[in-house]
């Protein structure tokens, strides 16, 4: 698979190209708001995670490797694999240095537990929706980065 | 990876900048209901980090942001949606003649749009419209294939590719 | 009427899956399963109603997107010659 | 019954009917082009009826408002996609067979 | 009605999943393995796992179609077959006619007296909306109840991405 | 230093031993020299101990624990004094043989060799020491495991053959039987501690008595009782000074100084005597003693002879104990010593005829008396002691064995001595009598040199031994008294 | 025993064996990865089967009807998981049929057993004549 | 922060990964994931103190006191098989990926170190959680982890072998995934404590009949059972030899571990020894294990596929001891875990030194190696040594325990087999030595031992295995401990 779009030269998928700039910033904020609504409905980090890829996905296939790389650079990625996980675990290490146990959000908010409850949820799935994201990308990168032996 | 030439982009304007993130504070009040401040705050964080990344992709530019085409659309759209509907019933009657009479046929119409987003609305509304088929996207022509004699002739009258052009029209440089 | 409409897209999706599994070409099989995709997102908005909790349409929404994603995707990755022969392209 | 709910029905009828022919179009048609043109149907006047149909019934809300949404969507992806594939088709090769006359 | 809905998204799974093993054509099998998950999305959302089926949906028919298809770009797109195993087939007869044994003995489908439906369900159900205040319990417990299972999943998918990294290189470059 | 920190000592100076072996490797005459020393010291340390045993104390040293209840630990009572001598001070002279004899041989890797002969004695020294079965185990296999790089020294292929078949049966057994007999007596007993008197008595019923009894007859492989004594002559393929301490030392007494071990403190010889429990096991003995016998007659190959007599003189211990008599017990314990000094000579000679005439075989021998006097007396010396001739050591042990017989009522078993004295006149006295009374046939010159000895470093130990031979018929009653207490008196 | 109450497991586990089949007697491996995920999928039906409650709707709780009946939402929560194992595996999976073209030139099983057949073959002559 | 030790042991060498993905330079990700994985270690260690001292050890993570959250139930058993994984891990892991063949390049040699360290915290994670779901979860992280790292083998073959591995170790997660389903619905819990008191009321029900098959399949998968062990020769052969050690060392045993607490813990003796009567099945299973997997081992011409099918034969010592339902037979088989981690661990990094100094692994090619390498062959022998079950090493501590079972359970003859198979053992074991030591070496043999950074490890293992052939008290002491707590749960 090489860099999706270098050999099919842009004027050629004129309607994929416009329909594509009009369609990806909405499939982005669609993520964002699985992201944000998760509490309220179906959908969550994990989800979000996967759509925000997705969208991308869709932005490499179009416009090709080489400019998702210039958008998302691959060491980028990996440090954004790392950040998510690290948010996630690191709300549990936060929890603990206020005295709860590993992910007890509840000591997150002294005064209102279920807030503290609702805080830890919202940072986690964050954690979990930067690394999904990452994870994604970079797996459909690696396979799209590869020509045929 | 070698760099990859990409036609069509367009340094963003910041009106087009603004235009977006409008579009995009309107899809999300429509799709959240929500009105809390932290999931408005979510909102408007959102709505900045995909105009960012959008801006970063060049994504954000005549063609991905029609500013000028808005107005335009508001009145092509229901002349295409009844278009659409009447090409529709006449397909649904071919397929439910025991017959099948159908008349396939390969053809380019000419296309007198300024634009590659006119040429591409021209060719997804011929797309759109049941009996014809946009297989390919020229320069100035668009190779169509037609169901029916009717939907050929239907297209042939140039109609459509009028309608296109005149909602392109205003835009300035393309 | 709601139980009507489902009905119908079923059929629809029926017609669909059996066009995808007649082929002959790739092609017909991606338009089939493509229309068999988008006929999912309609019966999901209709049952939404029928089981009386249609405000998880975000799903329909997703779904919408996806099919398209996949079939461009389909489209990008699919490069074979010989479309739909069921003989070995190379080799 | 109310107006809205007889409307919504007739609505959910038609495009029912719109869908169920497509599909039937999708079986019956010679060739992939021909078929390309079935496929269109349920996606455009079909879906666009059974969501307005709906919209009938949810009445003005966000449900409403989705329900709009999705169907935009589908007049986007849906002759794209369409498109697309006839263009792919076309580009590889796949024969557009041509009837001498009617 | 949800019967004859679920009844005939069963029927369409089957048909596909006989299609994907049957079919030679690998794009073919990859879109079906797409629709697959689809449908099966559909079926999930009947039985009330809205985000399960949400879940599916991106996952089973995005981005999972999109890397068998990036694989299959990559190899031989059409499937040889040499041999009619019967070892398997046996496995599979006797591994399937275990699972029905099994289920001989299950309370029925959707019956709520079932033990699955007594016992920490009901006190997620009741519950959560006191302690955690938010309306989506499946969010709920996965992100609090059960929040270490949601962390070990982060891991599954990082171990996957550091994985494919190791195997195939991040993209950029061919190593 | 206190007796119980003898015991260590005893076992850890060899251990020691090999590490200066590794250490001096460069230096082949300071390798030696440590050797020496430490075999010396070893024997010192054994020996400091005889007086205390010989006065009724059983020093003791605890190791570890491996498992709850069994213990790795040293307890010295008589028997094991009796072979920790003979091992220990073998050990001395056969140092010296084999100095000489790899020299004269020009044999390789002699570093690897010294190393491993070290760690086999003071493996040897442990399963002397050992207080329990457990203890006695881990040193057996220690011993066959570091007797195996001795046996394949020369790195040929039949040399790897024999180590394989050494290693085979002896693992085999010991694994299979041994190691099995060992934790059923644990299930059963509750303890592995040798005991006197016994530990089974009365937990265990008269059948599978019998059973366990062979299971540890024929698991202890190292006592070479028919049909598991295939991997003595398979091991001939050693070099000489291996042979002599396999053969006639650490090796095979090993294997019958535990079954004797066994039958005193595991069975008790009254549990044995009562139920007739080892009846079976004293036909296997006697059988052993005659069929090796007669196959040592047919043999050409000088040690292949020398091993099959062993074979059969190690019948001679097992049936000591399994008469389960005092006298048999006694007769038994003593011919560990009286045989390992005989035999020892013996291929102390063998080793040192092949270094000075490269001779392997019976048939060769012809007139070497004459170009080889001391080793052929010391040959014919030590002959005359395996066959059991008064003033040699060996004749106190057959006419304690034979009195064993007697007192259990069993005059087949005086036969069948008597019978086996006959036979190894007739594998022995013929290669002396070749070599002092039949004019040399071959070599290319008769009236060559007329001297033609191994090196000195040979030949000086092999005459110790052959007086060692003679010393011993006359501290006979010293070991019986120390042999004493085994059986109550 | 109520038969009629247990179809719906009964379909799932065909589903399961239809999947199970693929990953072991296909020799494509792509293929076997399709029939990984159709095994999962299945198994991921089953939970959400035995979640279901009849008459209930899904666990988001709607504010001001304490009577409603939800389905149960653990198996929901168990299952967003497995499909997040699925797709792990799948990618890992497929990383791996890549790597496997790329070095043998084939993913048919059977043309790489072949192949790893003939390499050993050819590294025992090698030896032998290495020896001789 | 005593209190949290339980899920520190899981946490550090998890978020060690992500650190080793920003970290990337090769030196820094290095010392640091040596440094968590000792770290882990001296957790481990930390734990079984602290169990000894106070008994069960529960943690509740989330504060969600099970069976509403996930807990961490750690008792002498877990602190056991935790300590054995993670020592292993620690002396394994700074060999990293690259001392033969370069399948990782340097510049992402951080990847192999992320790997590693979710595998093994994959691994432990399996043996602390007191939650079944969990133990899927991770489960899979550690089959993820240890597939890659198959895969990084420097044949092609190894991608081959990676993918048998996740095909098969796929269909066992399924299984088991399976099998917690059934439970789940017959029970409504997924707590393993809640599980054992709420399954005794339905046990009868053929769901949860068909629950224990299925996790017992899938449980066999990933323990490589016979005849479900064939996805393991080729995995362990192709790895990377390091890679091949820590597995071979480390992730049989964990699923060993669950096997246990599915049959002790949570279904009880009663119903898999009682009712179902499963232990002559167990046995015949064992048995072909140990001799069908001894006989293999003969006759492979690679040292790592010989090492490789000893490795199923063993596995067939352990689940022996599992059948008997005794102490001393679970102390048995328990022990065996330990022991076999220690002695296979430091074989197959022996045979990582022979490989980075000759390039291979076939027995052929080892001829006079023992004199070429003499430090890094006497390890293989002292090794192996302890395989066969020679006294004063670790083997011989095993073998004890479950002759002793099967003399306690009257079964005489399979005392006998045991005792023979293990002879099986010497034979292929001596097969390497003969070839090593008393073979001329080839011209093309290297001069010289193996680098430090492989022959400590090495050797850290033998020497532990030759260590604790003699002092017991932490291998055998707390086995039988925690073979006593374990039937004492089940009774
Ligand atoms: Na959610
Ligand atoms: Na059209």
């Amino acid at each position: 698979m090489s860099d999706p779009g270098s050999h099919m030269r842009m004027h050629e998928k004129l309607v994929l190209r416009i329909v594509a700039k009009r369609f990806i910033p909405f499939v982005l904020l669609f993520a964002l708001y699985v992201q944000f609504h998760g509490d309220f409905g179906p959908g969550g980090g994990f989800q979000a995670g996967v759509i925000f890829a997705a969208g991308l996905i869709l932005y490499g296939m179009i416009f090709g490797l080489g400019a998702l790389h210039r958008v998302v650079p691959p060491r980028a990625l990996e440090v954004a694999v790392a950040i998510g996980v690290l948010l996630y675990a690191g709300v549990g290490v936060a929890t603990m240095m206020l005295g709860g146990n590993y992910l007890d959000y509840g000591v997150l908010d002294s005064h209102a537990p279920a807030h503290g409850q609702h805080l830890g949820i919202l940072l986690v799935e964050g954690g979990v929706g930067i690394t999904v994201a990452a994870v994604m990308l970079t797996i459909y990168s690696s396979f799209g980065g590869r020509e045929r032996e | 990876m070698p760099e990859t030439p990409v036609r069509g982009r367009r340094k963003p304007q910041p009106a087009h900048v603004l235009a977006t993130f409008a579009w995009l504070a309107l899809v999300w009040w429509l799709w959240s209901g929500h009105t809390e401040p932290m999931i408005i705050g979510f909102g408007v964080a959102s709505c900045l980090l995909v105009v960012w990344l959008s801006v970063r992709m060049e994504v954000v530019d005549d063609e991905g942001e029609p500013i000028s085409v808005a107005l335009g659309l508001l009145g092509y759209v229901p002349w295409l949606l009844l278009e659409i509907a009447k090409a529709n019933i006449h397909v649904a009657g071919v397929i439910w003649s025991p017959r099948l009479p159908i008349r396939r046929r390969l053809f380019s119409v000419p296309t007198s749009q300024a634009s590659e987003l006119g040429n591409a609305i021209y060719a997804n509304s011929i797309t759109l419209t049941p009996g014809t088929v946009a297989l390919d996207v020229r320069r100035d022509t668009i190779l169509v294939h037609a169901l029916t004699q009717d939907s050929q002739e239907g297209l042939e009258t140039g109609e459509m590719d009028r309608r296109v052009t005149k909602l392109e029209r205003g835009w300035g440089e393309a | 009427m709601l139980e009507f409409a489902s009905i119908g897209i079923l059929v629809t999706m029926s017609l669909a899956l059996v066009r995808a599994l007649l082929g002959p070409t790739v092609y017909d099989r991606i338009l089939a399963l493509n229309l068999f995709s988008t006929k999912t997102v309609l019966l999901i908005a209709v049952a939404g109603f029928l089981t009386g909790r249609p405000e998880w349409l975000d799903l329909a929404l997703l779904y919408t997107l996806i099919s398209f994603i996949s079939l461009l995707a389909v489209l990008r990755f699919s490069k074979y010659g010989n479309l739909g022969d069921d003989e070995r392209a190379k080799r | 019954m109310s107006v809205i709910e007889i409307s919504s029905g007739v609505l959910l009828a038609l495009g029912t009917f719109f869908c169920v022919t497509g599909g039937i179009g999708l079986l019956r048609l010679p060739d992939f082009y021909s078929r390309a043109h079935a496929g269109g149907l349920p996606d455009t006047l079909g879906a666009t009826l059974i969501l307005a149909g709906l919209v009938l019934l949810a009445g003005p809300n966000l449900i409403a408002v989705k329900l709009v949404m999705v169907g935009v969507l589908l007049h986007v992806t849906s002759p794209t996609g369409v498109h697309a594939l006839a263009k792919a088709a076309y580009s590889r090769g796949v024969r557009a067979e041509e009837d001498s006359s009617e | 009605m949800t019967l004859v809905l679920e009844a005939s998204l069963f029927v369409f799974l089957l048909v596909i999943a006989v299609a994907i093993t049957r079919t030679k054509d690998l794009f073919a099998a990859a879109m079906l393995s797409g629709i697959f998950s689809l449908a099966s999305a559909g079926l999930f959302t009947l039985l009330d796992a809205v985000d399960v089926a949400f879940t599916e949906a991106a996952v089973g028919a995005g981005i999972s179609t999109i890397v068998i298809l990036g694989t299959l770009s990559l190899t031989d797109p059409v499937e040889i077959r040499t041999r009619r195993p019967l070892l398997p087939l046996g496995v599979v007869l006797l591994t399937g006619m275990a699972l029905v044994w099994g289920t001989l003995d299950m309370p029925a489908f959707g019956d709520a007296s079932a033990p699955i439906h007594l016992h920490v369900a009901p006190r997620y159900l009741s519950e959560s909306g006191a302690a955690i205040g938010i309306p989506n319990v499946v969010t709920s417990i996965l992100a609090s109840y059960r929040g270490y299972d949601t962390l070990g999943e982060l891991f599954v998918v990082t171990t996957a991405g550091i994985g494919v990294m190791l195997l195939l290189g991040r993209g950029e470059s061919r190593p | 230093m206190t007796d119980a920190q003898l015991l260590g000592v005893a076992v850890g100076l060899p251990l020691a031993g090999t590490l200066g072996v590794i250490a001096t490797g460069r230096r082949p005459n300071l390798r030696e020299g440590v050797t020496l020393v430490v075999a010396v010291l070893t024997f010192a340390s054994v020996l400091q101990l005889l007086p205390s045993v010989m006065a009724g104390a059983r020093p003791a040293l605890e190791l570890a624990t491996p498992f709850p209840g069994a213990r790795l630990a040293f307890e010295l009572e008589p028997l094991g004094m009796l072979y920790a001598l003979v091992a220990s001070g073998l050990w001395i002279v056969t140092s010296l043989y084999a100095i000489g004899y790899m020299r004269g041989h020009h044999e390789g890797h002699q570093t690897r060799f010294f190393a491993f002969f070290a760690v086999s004695i003071a493996a040897a020294l442990g399963v002397a020491f050992s207080a329990n079965l457990l203890t006695l185990f881990v040193f057996y296999e220690l011993l066959t495991l570091c007797t195996y790089p001795l046996v394949t020294h020369r790195g040929t292929a039949e040399a790897i053959a024999g180590g394989r078949t050494y290693l085979g049966i002896l693992l085999t057994t010991s694994v299979a039987f041994f190691l099995f007999a060992i934790l059923w007596t644990g299930f059963v007993a509750g303890t592995l501690e040798f005991t006197p008197g016994g530990i089974l008595e009365g937990k265990i019923a008269g059948t599978a008595a019998a059973v366990l009894l062979a299971l540890y007859a024929f698991g202890i492989g190292k006592a070479a009782l028919m049909p598991f004594h295939r991997w003595l002559p398979a091991a001939m393929v050693a070099p000489a000074p291996v042979s002599a301490l396999l053969h006639a030392v650490a090796v095979v007494k090993a294997g019958v100084f535990s079954v004797l071990k066994i039958v005193v403190y595991v069975f008790g010889i009254d549990f044995l005597a009562e139920g007739d429990l080892s009846v079976w096991l004293m036909y296997v003995a006697a059988a052993s003693i005659l069929i090796a016998s007669i196959i040592a007659v047919t043999r050409d190959n000088l040690k292949a002879r020398l091993a099959y007599s062993t074979i059969s003189q190690l019948g001679y211990i097992v049936l000591g104990a399994a008469l389960a008599t005092p006298a048999g017990v006694i007769g038994g314990g003593m011919h560990i010593a009286m045989h390992a000094m005989g035999k020892i000579t013996l291929f102390f000679c063998a080793g040192a005829i092949d270094v000075a005439l490269h001779k392997q075989k019976v048939s060769e021998l012809d007139g070497i008396g004459r170009q080889m006097p001391f080793t052929m007396v010391a040959f014919a010396v030590a002959s005359l002691s395996i066959i059991g001739i008064p003033p040699l050591g060996g004749s106190w042990s057959k006419w304690y064995l034979a009195l064993g017989a007697a007192d259990a009522d069993r005059g087949f078993f005086v036969f069948v001595l008597m019978a086996s004295s006959l036979l190894s006149i007739a594998y022995l006295m013929p290669i002396v009598g070749r070599a002092f009374f039949r004019p040399s046939t071959q070599g290319a010159a008769p009236e060559g040199p007329a001297l033609k000895e191994a090196p000195l470093l040979c030949v000086v130990p092999l005459c110790l031994t052959a007086a060692g031979s003679v010393a011993l018929f006359f501290l006979a009653p010293q070991i019986k008294a120390l042999l004493a207490p085994l059986v109550g008196e | 025993m109520n038969l009629a109450g247990l179809w719906h497991y009964w379909v799932v586990i065909a589903l399961m064996m239809i999947g199970m089949y693929t990953m072991i007697a296909r020799e494509n491996l792509v293929k076997k990865i399709m029939g990984l995920n159709l095994f999962q999928v299945s198994v991921i039906l089953f939970y959400v089967s035995l979640g279901k409650v009849a008459g209930g709707t899904a666990p988001i709780l709607i504010e001001g009807a304490p009577a409603t009946v939800y389905s149960n939402p653990l198996p929901h929560v168990l299952m967003l998981t497995a499909i997040v194992v699925g797709v792990a595996v799948t990618a890992v999976g497929l990383a791996l049929v890549v790597r496997i073209q790329g070095a043998y030139g084939t993913s048919e099983d059977a043309e790489l057993s072949e192949i790893d057949r003939a390499d050993e073959a050819g590294a025992a002559l090698a030896r032998g004549e290495g020896q001789g | 922060m005593i209190e949290h030790l339980p899920v520190l042991q899981i946490v550090i060498p998890l978020l060690g990964a992500p650190v080793c993905l920003l970290l990337r330079a090769r030196g820094a990700v290095l010392v640091f994931a040596t440094a968590v994985a000792w770290c882990t270690f001296a957790i481990a260690l930390a734990s079984i103190g602290i169990v000894l001292e106070q008994g069960e050890v529960v943690y509740a993570l989330g504060g969600w006191v099970a069976p509403l959250g996930i807990e961490y139930r750690i008792d002498l058993l877990n602190a056991f098989v935790i300590t054995v994984v993670s020592g292993v891990g620690a002396i394994v892991l700074p060999i990293g990926p690259g001392i033969h063949g370069h399948t990782v390049s340097a510049s992402r040699e951080y990847l192999y170190y992320a790997a590693f360290l979710l595998c093994m915290a994959g691994l432990l994670g399996v043996a602390i959680t007191g939650d079944i779901f969990n133990v899927f979860v991770f489960l899979e992280i550690s089959s993820l982890a240890a597939y890659t790292l198959v895969a990084l083998g420097n044949q092609r073959r190894a991608l081959r072998a990676a993918f048998s591995y996740l095909v098969m170790g796929t269909i066992g997660g399924t299984f088991v995934l399976i099998g917690i389903g059934f439970l789940y619905q017959m029970t409504g819990t997924l707590n393993m404590a809640d599980l054992a008191r709420l399954l005794p009321a339905v046990l009868d029900n053929r769901a949860v009949h068909a629950a224990f098959a299925f996790l017992l399949v899938g449980v066999g998968i990933k323990l490589a059972v016979f005849p479900l062990h064939q996805w393991l020769p080729n995995a362990y052969t192709y790895a990377p030899p390091a890679v091949s050690a820590f597995l071979a060392a480390t992730a049989t045993k964990v699923a060993y571990y669950l096997l246990l607490r599915l049959v002790f813990t949570i279904f009880g003796i009663g119903f898999v020894f009682g009712a179902l009567g499963i232990a002559p099945l167990l046995q015949v299973i064992s048995l072909a294990a140990m001799f069908i997997g001894a006989l293999a081992a003969i006759n492979q011409t690679d040292l790592k596929r010989l090492l490789a099918y000893s490795s199923v034969s063993q596995i067939g010592y352990m689940t022996l001891g599992l059948s008997f339902g005794s102490v001393a037979g679970l102390t048995g088989g328990l022990v065996h875990v330990a022991n076999h981690a220690l002695m296979k661990g430091g074989m197959f990094l022996a045979v990582a030194c022979i490989v980075a100094r000759t390039g291979t692994s076939a027995i052929a090619d080892l001829r006079g190696l023992g004199r070429r390498m003499p430090a890094t062959m006497a390890a293989f022998a002292l090794g192996g040594l302890g395989l066969i079950g020679v006294p004063l090493t670790v083997g011989f501590i095993s073998k004890w325990y479950l002759v002793l079972a099967a003399i306690e359970a009257g079964q005489m003859l399979l005392a006998f087999a045991i005792l023979v198979s293990s002879l099986l053992a010497a034979v292929y074991v001596w097969r390497v030595v003969e070839v090593a030591w008393f073979q001329e070496p080839l011209q093309s043999a290297p001069h010289g031992e193996a680098p430090l950074r492989l022959l400590i490890p090495t050797w850290v293992l033998i020497g532990a295995s030759l260590y604790f052939g003699v002092a017991t008290d932490l291998t055998a002491g707390i086995a039988a401990q925690a073979a006593e707590q374990l039937l004492e749960v089940a009774r």
